[in-house]
């Protein structure tokens, strides 16, 4: 019998779904984040050598055994610059991202929540926040406090919180306006209660994948930051500092600037794919 | 309609205003936390205190700051911005050398990135979830996922240095042809492309699948329309929204935040204009250069606001 | 002659969240002659839709046709090419959908949309096809037919749409129309009138039409010959009358039965005059949205001037079209929507407007009950959680205590006491509206508001939550107000009935009192179209029933003014657009608001 | 690819000594001389300069507080505009001595305090009006003034009186003696504008160039004065200036042929510049120094040991060969460099001894513990050396947490504000102006806030020494002074690296700064 040969993409789009919550794609992005989260963790123990140590005499070597990705514009082992590294960019950029969302997220609820006055003047604050550039913030905040891992999470943060609270904002207004929140509003329970237990629970989904999409952003954005001179302090580096200070390389097609810029982008991709690739029921209509 | 749209407009330029006023504060009040003035910013390592306390007298830095900011914002309702700190300069003169070669750069990025972008983002969302699809996504994605910087770099070690296809530098003064354009462009707008064709098609992806997904698109379906009729004819006309928004921030992040690339091809742009300022502390050229951003910003979201509401009739009325 | 249509043994499978197939259609066959009119009947989760659809070889995301054939003049739709299929879509086939408005583009003039099918598969041309559409236009007697296809959807009413929905698929004069509830979301006053064009339509026409409805009062005037469907099987084919006259089968008859609901006997509480102060009392709310001005009156006035009384354990049904005001009024008690002028007082005590400034013990005596049960239960929690919150809240119950409550609580609604650890997702629709009852119930209120309880839920279902709400008053003795834009179940449940139009008390008496002519012409026009359950009824109708209209809402200028005036079969020009409307207390026992006397009332509804 | 720079220096070396002997014994110097030493240079090279053409200039350093005003001129950019458009009373040629530029004769009397000068007679400004002393006297003056804000106004302080003692003559008093006059009216400060000039937004100057076009951060355009006083000087028709502050752009640029001159090359983009076929690298060995500072005056650094300590952990040889790729010659904590006539050869060299720094950092007490040290992008290479150094204070349980702070804002948040920071120091003209402004007790950039008297009162009786002899010998007593006890830690003397079009010639080291000392524009011609 015919069977569904006729269906245009347009009318059938979606592929049969597997019992496995994810697809491939999601699956290979989940594994290249679960390869590179642990190794942020376990990176400074198993790096090989002391990556802070001049090893090497020539600059920009090629890779070798010693030096499995080469050695960097002073000598040093690559690997394990980046094996150390990882800490510094997945770990400044899952804390920050994660105060964007904490400050964006609860204040767009409250907003949310609130409407009138509040949502009004929170709105605009944000608005005019949004509209200044970032690098400018950026450059404004490590000028006054130095280069710190604490004022490179706080930059990150700040430049991410005004698009947080749009989106949660946006996010929680629809949540807001279904009866149930009205029902819990009748019963007299506080704005606290309503934002804990009506609305957080039911944008749980879009806002994680807007936590990895954010997160995403934020290492591109800290690589982007070592260009204006924010970063870890050395010997460390993250891996947006070891493009920067080894760009030299790139024209030798050193590894030294390749591999620390294919990390970033494996990581990028992953996170991608992952999140691209969650339940259609957690993504947010709401672009970044 | 038109009354509608002059009391649109007038809360818009007032609530314009607000925002600006309140970004001027703010950026007056970052800047005076910051460590250092502009008097010992301009001495740097030659710096003697008699030196700096000189040049902080001259340019009444002696004042208290509400004062100098109050000053600062009385010369600017008369239409002048002032002088830069640094070098003395009016501030409309050194503003008027970089922000047409950063509205040049934006523009001509938008010429060339924006078709490419809604194409590829139509297109996949035509042919959503298929080979194409996924292989123009994962493209798209692995091009915004490696550092700008190095996608720069290495367009110049190409195509300037190897090949000698493009000038490594991108700046000429006076008129130019279409073909020096292209010329001096050509390796700044491979690079900001990288990052915006990434960003629009995905936007222009998720918009159009939404509409996709829409009652009236099923009804032209049931209408016997076919895939590229009611994809033009239905989906885009009104994912035109969303797609002008992204569109709008992208341009705005091209005028202010496209430091690295002005950088790299050592572009006279507003980014590093900005970035300069902020680092010899000259407020009233930073404060001229975030407030053109600013009223960029706002400008182009109106605009796209604007071009979402002539997309849709419901809000057009 | 071959039949029009011929379904053989069709199969259709949708793909559920797991990825699982379930068959949704299980082996239906049937046949659609020319010139017949056939009706898919069924709930909501019967197929009746999905088969429409296979009738034109398309099938929404996640479904597929997994067996059997559709033969369409001859042809067999399901082994045609994608190419081949928008060939016959639009030209022979035509489809009405359902969710009108959305079902046009809105970036588009209407017009342009209209014609667009006959574009596609060029059968005249575009200034034929104008010509066509509004000549089309007119015969469906939409206003204004020369222009109204240059408007975009969202300026013309959801009966207009319908109707243009209806040209559009006439245009190409295709072989078969599919009507897909054309008519479900429209209030009875317009729908009536929209029904009343379809069926000349057809008539004139001879079309060949499949009519899916879950109403049978609405098939019973359309339809030749009736499918019953349920649980995407057939249950019975047969001419219309024998359907309605005879059924056969147990489940067309128990659909029969629900379409009349029960009336129930009025309650004592009615009867019994004493001195108490009613549980509500709402006196001259006036409420809205934008700035209000120094008379208490907002820019945007949902409700104007509204006053009523419940007492205790008796129920109060409010009906209106959408629009009316209804759920306003719900919302002003509750205190959600503070209101601009007026009181609402709560056993004789006036309750403070907004809700966040009520005690908790008023908050706790008026429970609200919404609509769409979907929306109403938080998804993330759990049924046992969600009914524990209110016990939590008002009483201070926690740990086992809370948890024996919450199975008494879902024991009183006839549910399980499993449900509790469930949530709102794996419940159906009638279950969700019994926890959503139950969470009224928990907070041992005095007056339940119950906004459009019943309006989402299938007919048999419906009549089981009617059925639930009386024995809980008699029960509990909780009092209602009983919101409702189907006059039926008002009839079934309320003691005293309150008929809001535009945000203004038309009339305003006891159920009784409603049946008894004279009414006020709206509630006059209200009962009157409801459709009834007999063949013919439509036909039978008068032709004086005052149309529809574009109903344009005037500024608020003149306040009290008759809102109905525009509509009005009997309104008197120059008084009843200029004066304020008296309250006249007819012999019945009801008030109204209207102009005209009760006398004069009489003689103009005496036909 | 050094090798130009090496033969030239020999050359230098022969030549030098003598030179300065001549402007010592003080007769002045005539500018037939000068001429001289220009052709002599060019035939050292045996090539023949070549007028017309046009090149472009990149050079590191761009921010719109750059200017055309001696005074306020901060950085080497400004110089090489200054350069092209102006003329100072003097110049430092390739043979690091000074020679006359405007000035025809410069004759000092009184045992140097009161110095008599007489400016060349054919020399016109851009607007065409002829130089005179008028100018110069208020080119001068106007550093004394606090209002003008000039860089050069501690130089100035010496000066009681500047007097116009003829249309062509100036009268110099100083309040002490100072042979070094010379020397100090050659710095870019001391160039002659035009009397009452107020508004630099273009230059008008002696200079072989005319400015066409200048913007602040933005370029500069120089078109030959073919009206200049050096007769079929400048070669190039026209120059344009501009910034690239990215190394890696800046050598893009010339590798791809945008521009034919570049500065501030990295020692790592070396390689690139030297194996492409038609650039050149330009080395200039110099004093030039990147160093860190210990300060005295606080803990640690008031404990002698911890200084010693430190300055024994330095592997110089390392730092040279790692971070300089080894375009760093070794330095001995002083800052006069062997470029220097007065380098002191017999100062012993502080070795790397991870033996003798553990036993002062044992007698010192601060083992084992942790100390900052401050280092950022505007020092160049300190974080290299730093994490050289944070490597081997490792290993004698010397621990050092670098902190590393944005370029703008270092010179004053952190500079000589620190216990330990980097500094980068240019070459001085002189060891006078080096000690003056870097090691004397009340020096402005006393930086590692050293108090030795002894060293004070040397410098008074170097500068009123005329025997060069003489005060050499003072100036070695003041070096190893310098060495032993001052703060500073000087581990290698930098190299400036230009790179160029090979076509470009006529590029000199002159050893007090790249690009000639900033000087380039008047000397190179394009050779096609």
């Amino acid at each position: 019998m015919s069977v569904d040969h006729n269906n245009t993409a347009i009318e059938a789009p979606a592929q049969p779904r597997r019992r496995l919550p994810l697809s491939l794609g999601g699956m290979v992005g989940a594994t290249i984040v679960a390869f590179w989260v642990v190794v942020a963790i376990i990176g400074p123990y198993i790096a090989p050598h002391d990556a802070g140590a001049l090893l090497d005499d020539d600059l920009f070597g090629h890779m070798r055994w010693k030096f499995p990705l080469g050695s960097d514009y002073l000598g040093r082992d690559v690997l394990s610059r980046i094996l150390v590294g990882a800490r510094y960019s997945i770990g400044v950029a899952t804390v920050a991202t994660f105060l964007a969302v904490l400050m964006g997220g609860s204040l767009g609820m409250l907003a949310a929540v609130s409407r009138g006055p509040v949502d009004m003047t929170l709105s605009r604050l944000f608005d005019a926040l949004i509209s200044i550039p970032s690098k400018m913030s950026a450059l404004v905040l490590i000028a006054a406090l130095g280069s710190s891992i604490p004022v490179l999470i706080a930059t990150v943060a700040g430049i991410f919180t005004p698009g947080v609270f749009r989106i949660w904002r946006g996010l929680a207004i629809n949540v807001n306006a279904l009866d149930f929140v009205e029902v819990a509003r009748a019963r007299g329970e506080s704005t606290a209660y309503l934002i804990r237990e009506e609305i957080l629970p039911n944008i749980s989904g879009p806002v994680l994948t807007d936590f990895g999409l954010r997160f995403m952003f934020a290492v591109l954005l800290l690589s982007s930051l070592s260009f204006v001179g924010l970063g870890v302090q050395p010997p460390d580096a993250d891996w947006g500092s070891l493009v920067r200070e080894n760009i030299d390389g790139l024209a030798d097609g050193a590894p030294a600037v390749i591999m620390p810029a294919i990390a970033i982008a494996t990581l990028t991709v992953g996170v991608n794919l992952l999140v691209d690739n969650l339940p259609r029921r957690w993504s947010s209509t709401v672009e970044h | 309609m038109n009354a509608l749209l002059v009391r649109l407009l007038v809360s818009r330029i007032a609530i314009a205003i607000l925002t600006l006023l309140f970004v001027s504060v703010a950026v007056f009040l970052g800047t005076e936390m910051l460590p250092g003035d502009v008097a010992q910013a301009v001495y740097g390592q030659n710096a003697t205190p008699d030196a700096v306390e000189g040049l902080r007298r001259a340019l009444h830095l002696d004042q208290p700051a509400y004062l100098r900011y109050l000053l600062w914002l009385g010369r600017l309702l008369t239409g002048d911005p002032g002088n830069s700190l640094v070098n003395n300069l009016p501030i409309a003169e050194l503003v008027a050398t970089r922000l047409p070669n950063s509205l040049m750069l934006a523009s001509v990025t938008i010429v060339v990135c924006v078709p490419m972008s809604l194409i590829l983002g139509i297109s996949s969302a035509i042919w959503q979830d298929s080979l194409y699809d996924r292989t123009v996504s994962l493209a798209t994605m692995s091009l915004v996922s490696v550092p700008e910087l190095v996608i720069a770099t290495l367009a110049v070690i190409m195509f300037a240095v190897n090949l000698r296809w493009f000038p490594a530098l991108s700046y000429s003064a006076g008129l130019l042809s279409l073909n020096q354009i292209f010329q001096l462009f050509a390796l700044p707008v491979f690079t900001l492309s990288c990052v915006l064709i990434a960003q629009i098609m995905r936007t222009t992806r998720a918009a159009v699948i939404d509409c996709l997904r829409s009652s009236y698109v099923e009804t032209a379906v049931l209408k016997g329309a076919r895939p590229m009729r009611i994809v033009l004819n239905h989906a885009v006309p009104n994912a035109i929204g969303p797609i002008a928004n992204a569109v709008a921030l992208s341009v705005s992040h091209l005028l202010g935040g496209a430091v690295i690339v002005e950088t790299i091809f050592n572009f006279p742009g507003l980014g590093r204009l900005l970035v300069d300022a902020v680092a010899t502390r000259d407020m009233p050229l930073i404060q001229a250069c975030v407030i053109i951003y600013c009223a960029a910003y706002l400008f182009l979201v109106a605009l796209a606001d604007i071009a979402g509401m002539l997309s849709n009739p419901r809000l057009r009325h | 002659m071959a039949p029009l249509v011929k379904v053989d043994r069709l199969c259709v499978t949708a793909r559920d969240e797991r990825g699982n197939n379930r068959a949704i259609v299980k082996d239906v066959s049937f046949e659609v002659q020319r010139g017949e009119v056939v009706a898919l009947i069924g709930e909501s989760g019967s197929g009746k839709t999905t088969i429409a659809l296979s009738l034109m070889g398309h099938t929404r995301s996640g479904i597929k046709i997994a067996g059997g054939s559709i033969t369409f003049d001859g042809q067999s739709l399901l082994d045609m090419r994608s190419r081949d299929l928008s060939i016959v879509r639009g030209r022979d086939i035509a489809y009405v959908p359902q969710c009108a408005a959305a079902s046009f583009n809105p970036a588009h003039p209407l017009l342009r949309q209209v014609i667009e099918s006959s574009q596609i598969h060029r059968v005249m041309s575009a200034a034929e096809a104008e010509a066509k559409a509004i000549a089309l236009f007119r015969e469906l007697a939409l206003p204004n037919p020369d222009h109204i296809g240059q408007r975009y959807s969202h300026q013309v009413s959801g009966g207009q749409i319908q109707r243009l929905l209806a040209a559009m698929a006439l245009v190409t004069d295709p072989k078969l129309v599919i009507f897909d509830e054309p008519t479900t979301a429209l209030d009875v006053t317009t729908q009536i009138e929209v029904l009343r064009v379809f069926k000349t339509a057809i008539k004139k026409r001879g079309t060949t039409a499949v009519y899916v409805s879950h109403d049978l009062a609405v098939v019973a005037q359309m339809a030749d010959r009736i499918i019953v469907l349920r649980d995407g099987i057939i249950r019975e084919v047969a001419s219309t009358g024998r359907i309605l006259t005879q059924p056969r089968n147990d489940y067309t008859k128990i659909l029969l039965a629900a379409a009349k609901p029960r009336v129930r006997a009025a309650t004592n509480g009615i009867r019994k005059e004493t001195s108490v102060p009613p549980v509500l009392k709402v006196m001259n709310v006036v409420a809205g949205h934008g700035a209000v001005d120094e008379r208490g009156i907002p820019a945007v006035p949902l409700l104007r001037d509204v006053g009523f009384s419940i007492k205790a354990g008796s129920t109060l049904g409010v009906i209106g079209e959408s629009g009316s005001g209804k759920s306003t009024l719900a919302r002003v008690i509750a205190g959600l929507l503070p209101a601009t002028r007026g009181e609402v007082l709560l056993n004789g005590t006036k309750l403070p407007r907004n809700a966040a400034h009520r005690t908790r013990d008023q908050l706790r005596r008026i429970q609200i009950v919404f609509q769409i049960a979907d929306t109403a239960l938080n998804p993330a929690r759990s049924i046992g959680r969600i009914l524990g919150r209110p016990l939590e809240f008002y009483n201070g119950l926690v740990g086992d205590k809370r948890r024996r409550c919450v199975a008494e609580l879902l024991d009183m609604v006839h549910l399980p006491a499993a449900v509790a650890d469930l949530f709102p997702s794996e419940l159906s629709g009638g279950q969700k509206q019994r926890v959503n009852l139950a969470r009224a119930l928990a907070a041992e209120p005095s007056l339940i508001l119950c906004d459009e309880v019943t309006s989402g839920l299938d007919t048999v279902v419906r009549a089981a939550i009617l059925d639930l709400l009386a024995k809980l008053q008699r029960d509990l003795g909780v009092a209602y107000l009983f919101i409702s834009h189907d006059l039926s179940t008002v009839k079934a449940v309320c003691d005293e009935v309150m008929v809001l139009y535009a945000g203004q008390r038309m009339e305003y008496g006891s159920r009784g009192a409603l049946h008894q002519r004279p009414r006020h012409p709206y509630s006059d026009l209200l009962i009157s179209s409801v459709p009834e359950l007999r063949q013919g009824w439509l036909d039978g109708i008068s032709e004086m029933m005052p149309k529809e209209t574009s109903a344009a809402i005037a500024g608020v200028a003149g306040g009290e003014t008759c809102r109905f005036f525009e509509r009005c079969a009997v309104r008197i020009q120059g008084r009843c657009d200029v004066e304020g409307i008296p309250v006249r207390l007819l012999s019945k026992g009801a008030e109204i608001r209207c102009q005209r006397t009760e006398q004069e009332l009489i003689e103009l509804f005496t036909p | 690819m050094s090798d130009v720079g090496f033969g030239v220096e020999a050359l230098r070396r022969g030549m030098s000594r003598r030179e300065l002997t001549n402007l010592l014994i003080g007769s002045g110097m005539s500018a037939a001389a000068a001429g001289t030493f220009a052709i002599s240079a060019s035939i050292a090279h045996a090539q023949t300069p070549r007028r017309g053409g046009r090149i472009k200039v990149a050079h590191s350093q761009s921010s719109t507080a750059e200017t055309l005003d001696p005074a306020r001129a901060m950085n080497s950019s400004d110089n090489v505009r200054l350069f092209m458009f102006y003329n100072g009373l003097t110049r430092f040629n390739e043979e690091l001595s000074t020679e006359l530029d405007l000035a025809e004769e410069i004759t000092p009397s009184q045992r140097a305090t009161i110095w008599n000068i007489k400016l060349r007679r054919d020399v016109r400004f851009h607007d065409g009006t002829p130089l005179t002393s008028a100018d110069v006297v208020y080119s001068l003056r106007r550093h004394k003034d606090p209002a003008v804000g000039s860089g050069g106004r501690s130089l100035v302080t010496a000066i009681e009186e500047i007097t116009a003692t003829g249309p062509r003559e100036v009268r110099i008093i100083l309040s002490g003696p100072n042979y070094e006059l010379p020397a100090i009216l050659s710095i870019w400060h001391f160039l002659v504008v035009k009397d009452g000039a107020t508004d630099f937004r273009t230059a008008n100057g002696t200079g072989p160039y005319e400015c066409q076009e200048f913007q602040p951060g933005g370029r500069t355009i120089a078109m030959r004065n073919s009206e200049y006083f050096r007769p079929g000087k400048p070669y190039l028709d026209e120059i344009e200036f501009f910034g690239i502050t990215d190394e890696s752009a800046r050598v893009n640029a010339l590798l791809a042929g945008n521009v034919q001159l570049i500065n501030s090359v990295s020692q790592r983009s070396a390689r690139r510049i030297v194996t492409a076929p038609n650039l050149s690298l330009f080395e200039t060995k110099c004093g030039a120094y990147q160093d860190l500072v210990i300060r005295l005056d606080q803990a640690p650094g008031s404990n002698p040991d911890f200084v010693l300590a430190v300055k024994h952990l330095f592997n110089r040889e390392q730092i040279a060969r790692a971070v300089y790729r080894n375009f760093a010659t070794v330095a001995n904590d002083q800052p006069i460099g062997p470029t220097s006539p007065f380098y002191d050869p017999g100062l012993p060299q502080r070795p790397f001894d991870l033996d003798k720094a553990a036993f002062h950092l044992q007698r010192s007490g601060f083992g084992n513990q942790t100390f900052p040290i401050v280092i950022s992008p505007a020092a160049r290479n300190s974080e290299e050396i730093a994490l050289l150094l944070q490597q081997s204070g490792r290993e004698i349980g010397l621990n050092f947490q670098l902190q590393r702070v944005p370029a703008e804002g270092y010179w004053w948040n952190y500079y000589m504000k620190r216990p330990i920071f980097f500094s980068s120091v240019p070459p001085k003209a002189t060891p006078d102006i080096a000690f003056t402004t870097f090691f004397q007790s009340r020096a402005p950039w006393n930086e590692s806030a050293w108090r030795n008297e002894r060293f004070d009162a040397l410098l008074l009786e170097a500068r009123a020494e005329a025997d060069t002899g003489k005060r050499g010998q003072v100036y070695r007593e003041m070096q190893s002074l310098i060495h032993d006890g001052s703060g500073v830690c000087i581990p290698v003397f930098a190299s400036y690296l230009d790179a160029h079009d090979s076509d470009l010639k006529g590029l000199l080291p002159i050893a007090v700064g790249g690009m000639m000392a900033d000087s380039f524009a008047e000397h190179v011609w394009l050779d096609q």
